[in-house]
């Protein structure tokens, strides 16, 4: 849907030094009207810098921001119709929840019956009816996260920047929430800016994600892009878990399938472009892995011995080891699993399809 | 807990006491008959009958407490606002500016006096209620300007980029977010300021006019003979009327 | 800029030193708008009109200040031809140093500064400066907080003038003031009386009417006149050049100088009442106090205060060091 | 740069206009010479300051600096507890406290001031209930004394360490003191250790607020301490008034207004370090 | 392993009410020395409530605490050998991150030159090496959540409380914290007492968790307990994703199974000492249901009507809608699937030991 959209916010070789942190480093990003783009990535990667640039409460060292195809250079950010969710929450201390929600609206000069109306509709929204007369310091983590959220959205912004706003809420409410927001957004036809470090919340809520690294944009598509297709070592690591292996290149095998001779085992995998010779890294998604007692021939069959199982509810891992001790994950619907003791020999499989060659 | 609780109720309870002790003297001996302040003598009322009838003396503190609000009212504005712009921005000059105000406070009240009078006399400002505000205000920036300084240390100004964030101009930010946060600050500034200005001496008796003499020259200049109890029933007067009226404000903010 | 003159009065005076009915009287008589305004010491008024004349129609001036703002060119002159009841006046009041032929004032009130001693708490005869200095008045005396007043003291205890300007002797002056020093208990010119009324202190050198109130309320205070002369001061009606209401402050001043007028003042104030036609109204206790109005030998050996010029500046420093000890 | 224009300008207006040039006149007098009946004559010298290097004066200087100091350290002991007791108190009494803390200053100080003295001389109140009470044999000697000094200037200069300390303490974040106290700090520990360091600007405000406006109030000095000693303002107020020397007494009011700056500077240094950096999460 | 070890934190019948709000409803719990316990419940639920009180923060409005067997209801918080980290991380501004972290150690007045070494270790623990002189504003959200932790776990406590401590952290550095806080746990044998609202943190972590709700306990057990026996339809829908149904009870099969039904179908559940008539809830996980082209016949076979697949990257979820339109999720391990298309006609499997009737 992205595709056809225009283009509302241009980032363009944008850049934040701090003393001695680039906390941006370069980024060039277009969002599209309509669109949910989450930023992904690890602690510190320079996702609420960028945020705060958008917002204008940042200025760059270098580079620029377009919204709307204006340079907003010299637009303060009450000018910006760009509303934030800060991840600190940032309530007013000195006012209730009301007051809190209403407060852009009443910038606005809008009505008063109008605005109780609307900041009742939002409070409803995050499940806080009834909260409207207490003063943030009266409220539980969770709940300060979801007046934050009530604050921004009530003034239906044209883009709006959540740094992080489902991070304090449990499991349940926040799906319900995810739900709610994506609906939200649908509706509203808002353009979403969304931080997460929660990735199942960003495959699942975004319709293109960018994985940021150390500052950098490293990858940015849509979650099965993102997923099934890592370009760089990091993303594939980052995203849902692997297995990482690392190996020599063989010999070509096909188009687009060389055989690699890793320290265990040698195997097809899907890449583009390799030389004979080279060193590459490839990965395997746990679940795309089998452990079989010896039986069937698929494309690859690897030896290993079964260490352990990891109970997480729905999922059961299997923790194995190859030959030279690198343990490699499998994981399981819960109830599918093979019963194995730690000790045992097994046979992982998985279909050449599912390896693939990463780029760094 | 409560043991700390009790320790420090009765040491709110003592220091109360020590202010308020002057006061009820004060108070009582605006009942005494003696003129004099010295000794206990008897119980009247005469001199607030007096009182009544001394048109000097109620007309200085009209003009006391129209010069307090005033000046009050423009040195917190000012000092405030220069606290916070002092705080927010770094310019050039900011440290020059900044030990400059601490100036006014340092100058020795009849200099300043004097200076001004030099000032205003220099430029044909005639001499009244407005040179009397300019001056109080100007000795009551400083102390304005370092209480809401003090206050600022240490601001959060999430809460005032996400005011921007939702719409409000730097002055709505300031007016909606900025000043009720930091308001126990200003407050505090404006209360010294207006204890400052209502008690002030030596430098208002330099800029006042011919026909705005204040309550606190009345009372000094009557040193020579003897400080009349009219003034403490007077002092009685306006206190009952304080403290009713902050204790009725209180109960009204209550219901 | 400068007002019009309007017919108003713009009184510059020590607060409660003029009854308030007698303004309202002259208002009502007149229809002339009294502005009271308040000072707390001559030099106060002098820096006031000396930096923004124009201002004040009439004024209240002890005799040195009067000389002073003669010299400084400070004054209109007061105009007797235009005023009434000039003659009601006392002789000795009139035509003194400061003011030769009263060319800049008239005289308002007038006093001096004497000895208070609390008989119940001294032991033996306090007849002159010198005794106190006597040791048994360790921490026991009040004096002005004056330093003229308190230099004359010393400079009377080595049978000088008060004005004296050798350097010699204001070093021996001040010889004897570091003498003074240990039976001082507190320096104050505002209310002396209460120290002496509550027994804080036994000696007292201050204005004679704070003595006389003392004495009222105290009757073991008994004033004492040292032979060797007092301190005399007398405060003037003056017109500060420039006045915008010249007109009204002689009318005013003309009003003040009626007997029955005077009379209200003697009434409120226990101060010498230089308007002698006033006296025969003034009851007969007052009358009759020396403490208020002494005997004409006391003006015969009595002096005024001068100004002493670049002296001053001598005055100061020995004042500060003796302040300071 | 218009939030620059639109907070700075009005006090950097007003600092100029009302300030800087009647300041300017105050130096321009202290260069000149005083006049036989003490006007101003216009002869450039630098006799007033040099006469300022004497002893003397500079004896005046340390008295004032000994007494501002005292009150401001005894302002600070005495204050600190009750600001941080009246900020503990439930918020919606905030409001009251301080109102009523301040509302004695609205009294005019002259006749607060006599009212301390009724209180305090040997046949005061104080006295009298404790003779009556059989507690002392003789009456104390309170009144003209440094103590009856350091007791009038705390009194008076009371709510201006109060309401800068109680601005800055009722802000405190409580969960860094909970912080601290999880990690093993004693309240006392904790006090020193956390609140003192974040009430810092506080305490440096209230003590200037005390101290400067110390060096000059001499009526408590005079009425209390019986006259007996002279601080500076006292001794400017003579020169320009019983002396008429104003070009000496502007002499030292500007090595007074220097003195103090410098002091300024030193403890802002020394205590506030930069606490424009201090920051909050 | 909790069952053999003593008892360190026991609490009583506590409480706590604020003006309007019961934050903690007679909560009894004991707390294992070296146990991993954790507080799992929703947003508001009162586990901070909770966590304050056992810290010495907040005063019981009725019940009490007792540490290492003593009523601890006059100790302060700095005698309690307790530390905490806490959810909105509460740094010391004044202080770098090397005196904030240092701070517990110094109060204890231990050397310099150790504090300085212990520091170090705990800094490089968060890895946050080289980050000991900035201030806290100076770092990103994650970045002083660790700096919390390191603050705390420096001290050795006997117990640490903490709340939230990875809540503010990206899903892969949160998977290496929380191995390594496990096992720094098992190291030092402190008993933590963990606040999460990350259900899979909480699954994979803990040794026992505590289900909140409403300021009460709803269920307490290991991770297994919970999950495959949920002993209310609140946990049963807290913990994991589930489907629930309610029917009435037909009549009873064989001891322990129930024949039940539903306004869409008719099958067997277990369950004890039902009635026949009455009115029950059960419920049966997403991951346990199976779907088939109608083919062989077992325990169950549900007919339903294909709607949806939801991508979240390792896991594929299948919605399914029943007769009355009551809808059904089924999940499945991504390349796993079956293809269907919006419409198929579609039939659910499952065993009747999965679906599992629920006491409220
Ligand atoms: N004011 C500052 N001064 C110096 N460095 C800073 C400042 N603010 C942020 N940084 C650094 O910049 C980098 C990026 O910070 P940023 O807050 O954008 O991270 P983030 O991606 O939002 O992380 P998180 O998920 O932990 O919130 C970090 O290394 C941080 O320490
Ligand atoms: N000071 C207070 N005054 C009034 N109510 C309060 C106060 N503190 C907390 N509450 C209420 O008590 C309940 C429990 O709060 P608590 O902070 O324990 O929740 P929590 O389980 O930690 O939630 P979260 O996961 O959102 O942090 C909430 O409804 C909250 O609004
Ligand atoms: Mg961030
Ligand atoms: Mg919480």
């Amino acid at each position: 849907m992205a595709e056809q959209a225009n283009i509302i916010v241009q980032i363009r070789d944008l850049q934040k030094v701090y003393e001695d942190t680039i906390a941006v480093d370069h980024i060039d990003l277009d969002i599209m009207e309509g669109e949910f783009l989450t930023f992904l990535g690890s602690s510190g990667c320079g996702k609420t810098t960028t945020l705060r640039i958008i917002a204008g409460f940042e200025e760059p060292t270098g580079g620029k921001v377009l919204i709307g195809g204006k340079d907003v250079k010299d637009q303060p950010p009450h000018e910006r119709n760009v509303n934030t969710v800060f991840q600190s929450y940032a309530l007013f201390p000195h006012m209730n929840i009301e007051q809190n929600v209403g407060f852009g609206l009443k910038m606005k000069k809008m009505p008063k019956d109008r605005i109780r109306k609307k900041v009742e509709e939002a409070l409803k929204l995050v499940r806080l009816e009834g909260y409207g007369h207490r003063r943030p310091n009266q409220l539980s983590g969770g709940q300060k996260q979801r007046v934050a959220i009530a604050r921004a959205i009530v003034n239906e912004p044209r883009v709006l920047l959540l740094d992080e706003p489902l991070g304090a809420l449990d499991m349940k409410l926040r799906k319900q929430m995810q739900v709610e927001l994506k609906h939200l957004q649908r509706e509203l036809d808002i353009t979403f800016v969304y931080v997460t470090h929660d990735q199942e919340e960003a495959l699942t809520m975004s319709d293109r994600i960018a994985i940021m690294n150390d500052g950098r944009i490293e990858q940015i598509g849509t979650a099965v892009e993102i997923y099934e297709n890592p370009r760089t070592r990091f993303v594939a690591d980052f995203i849902g878990e692997t297995n990482l292996f690392s190996g020599t290149v063989l010999s070509q095998e096909e188009e687009g399938v060389y055989r690699v001779q890793t320290s265990n085992f040698t195997l097809p995998v899907l890449g583009e472009g390799l030389e004979v010779g080279e060193t590459v890294s490839f990965t395997v998604r746990p679940e795309r892995i089998f452990i079989t007692q010896p039986d069937q021939p698929v494309d690859v069959v690897v030896e290993a011995t079964f260490k352990e199982f990891i109970y997480i509810g729905s999922i059961i891992k299997s923790i194995v080891s190859l030959a030279d001790g690198k343990e490699v994950t499998v994981t399981d619907q819960a109830g599918m699993e093979m019963r194995f003791q730690p000790g045992d020999s097994v046979k992982l499989r998985w279909q050449t399809s599912q390896s693939l060659v990463l780029r760094k | 807990m409560p043991k700390r609780k009790i320790f420090s109720k009765l040491y709110m309870v003592l220091i109360f006491a020590l202010l308020y002790v002057p006061i009820l003297v004060l108070i009582v001996f605006s009942f005494n008959t003696s003129k004099l302040n010295a000794v206990w003598t008897g119980f009247t009322l005469d001199w607030y009958r007096k009182l009544m009838g001394n048109r000097d003396i109620l007309r200085a503190m009209g003009n006391s407490l129209q010069v307090a609000f005033l000046s009050t009212a423009l040195s917190t504005m000012v000092g405030t606002l220069a606290a916070v712009g002092m705080y927010r921005y770094k310019f050039k000059g900011k440290a020059v500016l900044d030990n400059l105000l601490y100036i006014p406070m340092v100058i020795p009240e009849i200099v300043l006096g004097i200076a001004l009078l030099m000032f205003f006399s220099r430029f044909r400002v005639p001499l009244g209620i407005r040179t009397l505000v300019i001056a109080h205000a100007t000795f009551s920036i400083p102390f304005v300007f370092i209480t809401v300084k003090s206050r600022m240390a240490g601001f959060d100004s999430a809460i005032e980029e996400a005011a921007m964030d939702l719409g409000a101009s730097p002055l709505q930010t300031f007016l909606h977010v900025t000043l009720p946060v930091i308001l126990p600050g200003v407050a505090a500034g404006a209360l010294l300021s207006f204890t400052l200005s209502i008690d002030d001496v030596i430098t208002s008796f330099f800029v006042t006019g011919p026909s705005t003499n204040t309550f606190p020259l009345q009372v000094y200049s009557m040193v020579k003979f003897g400080v009349s109890p009219e003034i403490n029933a007077l002092s009685t007067v306006m206190l009952v009327i304080t403290i009713t009226v902050a204790l009725l404000g209180e109960k009204l903010k209550k219901e | 800029g400068k007002k019009e003159a309007s017919n108003e009065l713009n009184l510059f005076n020590w607060s409660e030193y003029l009854p308030q009915e007698l303004i309202e009287k002259f208002e009502e008589e007149t229809g002339v708008r009294v502005n009271y305004n308040t000072y707390s010491s001559n030099e106060e008024m002098l820096a006031k009109i000396m930096t923004a004349p124009g201002m004040y129609d009439i004024a209240v001036s002890t005799d040195y200040m009067v000389d002073i703002m003669i010299q400084q060119k400070l004054l209109e002159e007061i105009g007797l031809e235009g005023i009434e009841g000039v003659e009601n006046l006392g002789a000795n009041y009139l035509d003194l140093a400061f003011d030769p032929g009263n060319r800049y004032s008239l005289p308002y009130m007038a006093g001096t500064a004497l000895l208070a001693v609390n008989t119940s708490k001294v032991d033996f005869d306090i007849e002159e400066y010198a005794d106190l200095w006597n040791p048994a008045l360790e921490n026991s005396i009040v004096v002005l907080d004056d330093q003229r007043a308190v230099m004359g003291l010393a400079l009377k205890k080595l049978g000088k003038s008060i004005n004296e300007t050798d350097p010699g002797v204001l070093e021996a002056a001040a010889r004897e003031l570091a003498a003074l020093k240990p039976n001082i208990k507190a320096f104050d010119s505002d209310s002396p009386k209460s120290l002496l009324i509550s027994g804080e202190v036994s000696v007292g050198y201050v204005w004679n009417a704070e003595a006389v109130m003392a004495q009222k309320e105290n009757p073991d205070i008994k004033i004492v006149m040292p032979e060797e002369g007092l301190y005399l001061w007398q405060d003037n009606f003056v017109i500060p050049k420039g006045a915008p209401n010249a007109e009204n402050a002689r009318k005013f001043i003309s009003f003040m100088l009626r007997p029955e007028n005077s009379k209200i003042c003697s009434d409120s104030f226990p101060y010498t009442n230089p308007n002698a036609a006033a006296l025969e109204l003034i009851d007969e206790e007052t009358r009759n106090n020396p403490g208020i109005y002494p005997d004409d030998s006391v003006y015969a050996q009595g002096e005024f205060l001068v100004d002493v010029g670049e002296t001053t500046v001598v005055y100061d420093k020995i004042w500060t060091d003796f302040k300071q000890q | 740069m218009r939030g620059i224009l639109a907070t700075i300008s009005p006090v950097y207006l007003w600092m100029v206009l009302f300030m800087v040039v009647p300041l300017g006149l105050i130096l321009l007098i202290s260069f000149l010479q005083r006049g036989v009946y003490g006007d101003v004559k216009f002869h450039f010298t630098l006799e007033n300051y040099r006469a300022l290097a004497d002893p003397l004066y500079v004896q005046v200087f340390l008295t004032s600096v000994g007494i501002a100091l005292g009150t401001t350290v005894s302002c600070l002991l005495l204050g600190y507890p009750f600001a941080y007791f009246v900020a503990g108190t439930e918020k919606k009494h905030h409001r009251l406290l301080l109102v009523l803390i301040i509302i004695p200053f609205w009294t005019n100080s002259l006749v607060r001031t006599y009212a301390w003295i009724l209180l305090l001389r040997t046949e005061g109140l104080i006295n009298t209930v404790l003779l009556q009470l059989g507690w002392i044999q003789e009456p104390l000697q309170m009144l003209y004394s440094y103590g009856a000094i350091f007791l009038g200037m705390t009194y008076t200069l009371f709510p201006f360490m109060i309401l800068p300390l109680y601005s800055i303490i009722e802000k405190l974040d409580k969960s860094l003191l909970e912080a601290s106290a999880d990690l093993g700090a004693t309240p006392l520990q904790t006090f020193l250790q956390v609140t003192l360091p974040l009430t810092l600007p506080g305490i440096v405000a209230g003590s200037l607020l005390v101290f400067i406006p110390s060096l000059g109030y001499f009526f408590i000095p005079d009425l209390m301490g019986g006259g007996k000693h002279m601080i500076i303002g006292n001794l400017i107020k003579n020169q320009f008034l019983a002396s008429r020397n104003w070009p000496f007494g502007s002499a030292i009011s500007i090595i007074l207004i220097l003195l103090t700056l410098l002091v300024v500077l030193a403890y802002l240094k020394l205590l506030g370090g930069d606490k424009d950096d201090m920051g909050v999460m």
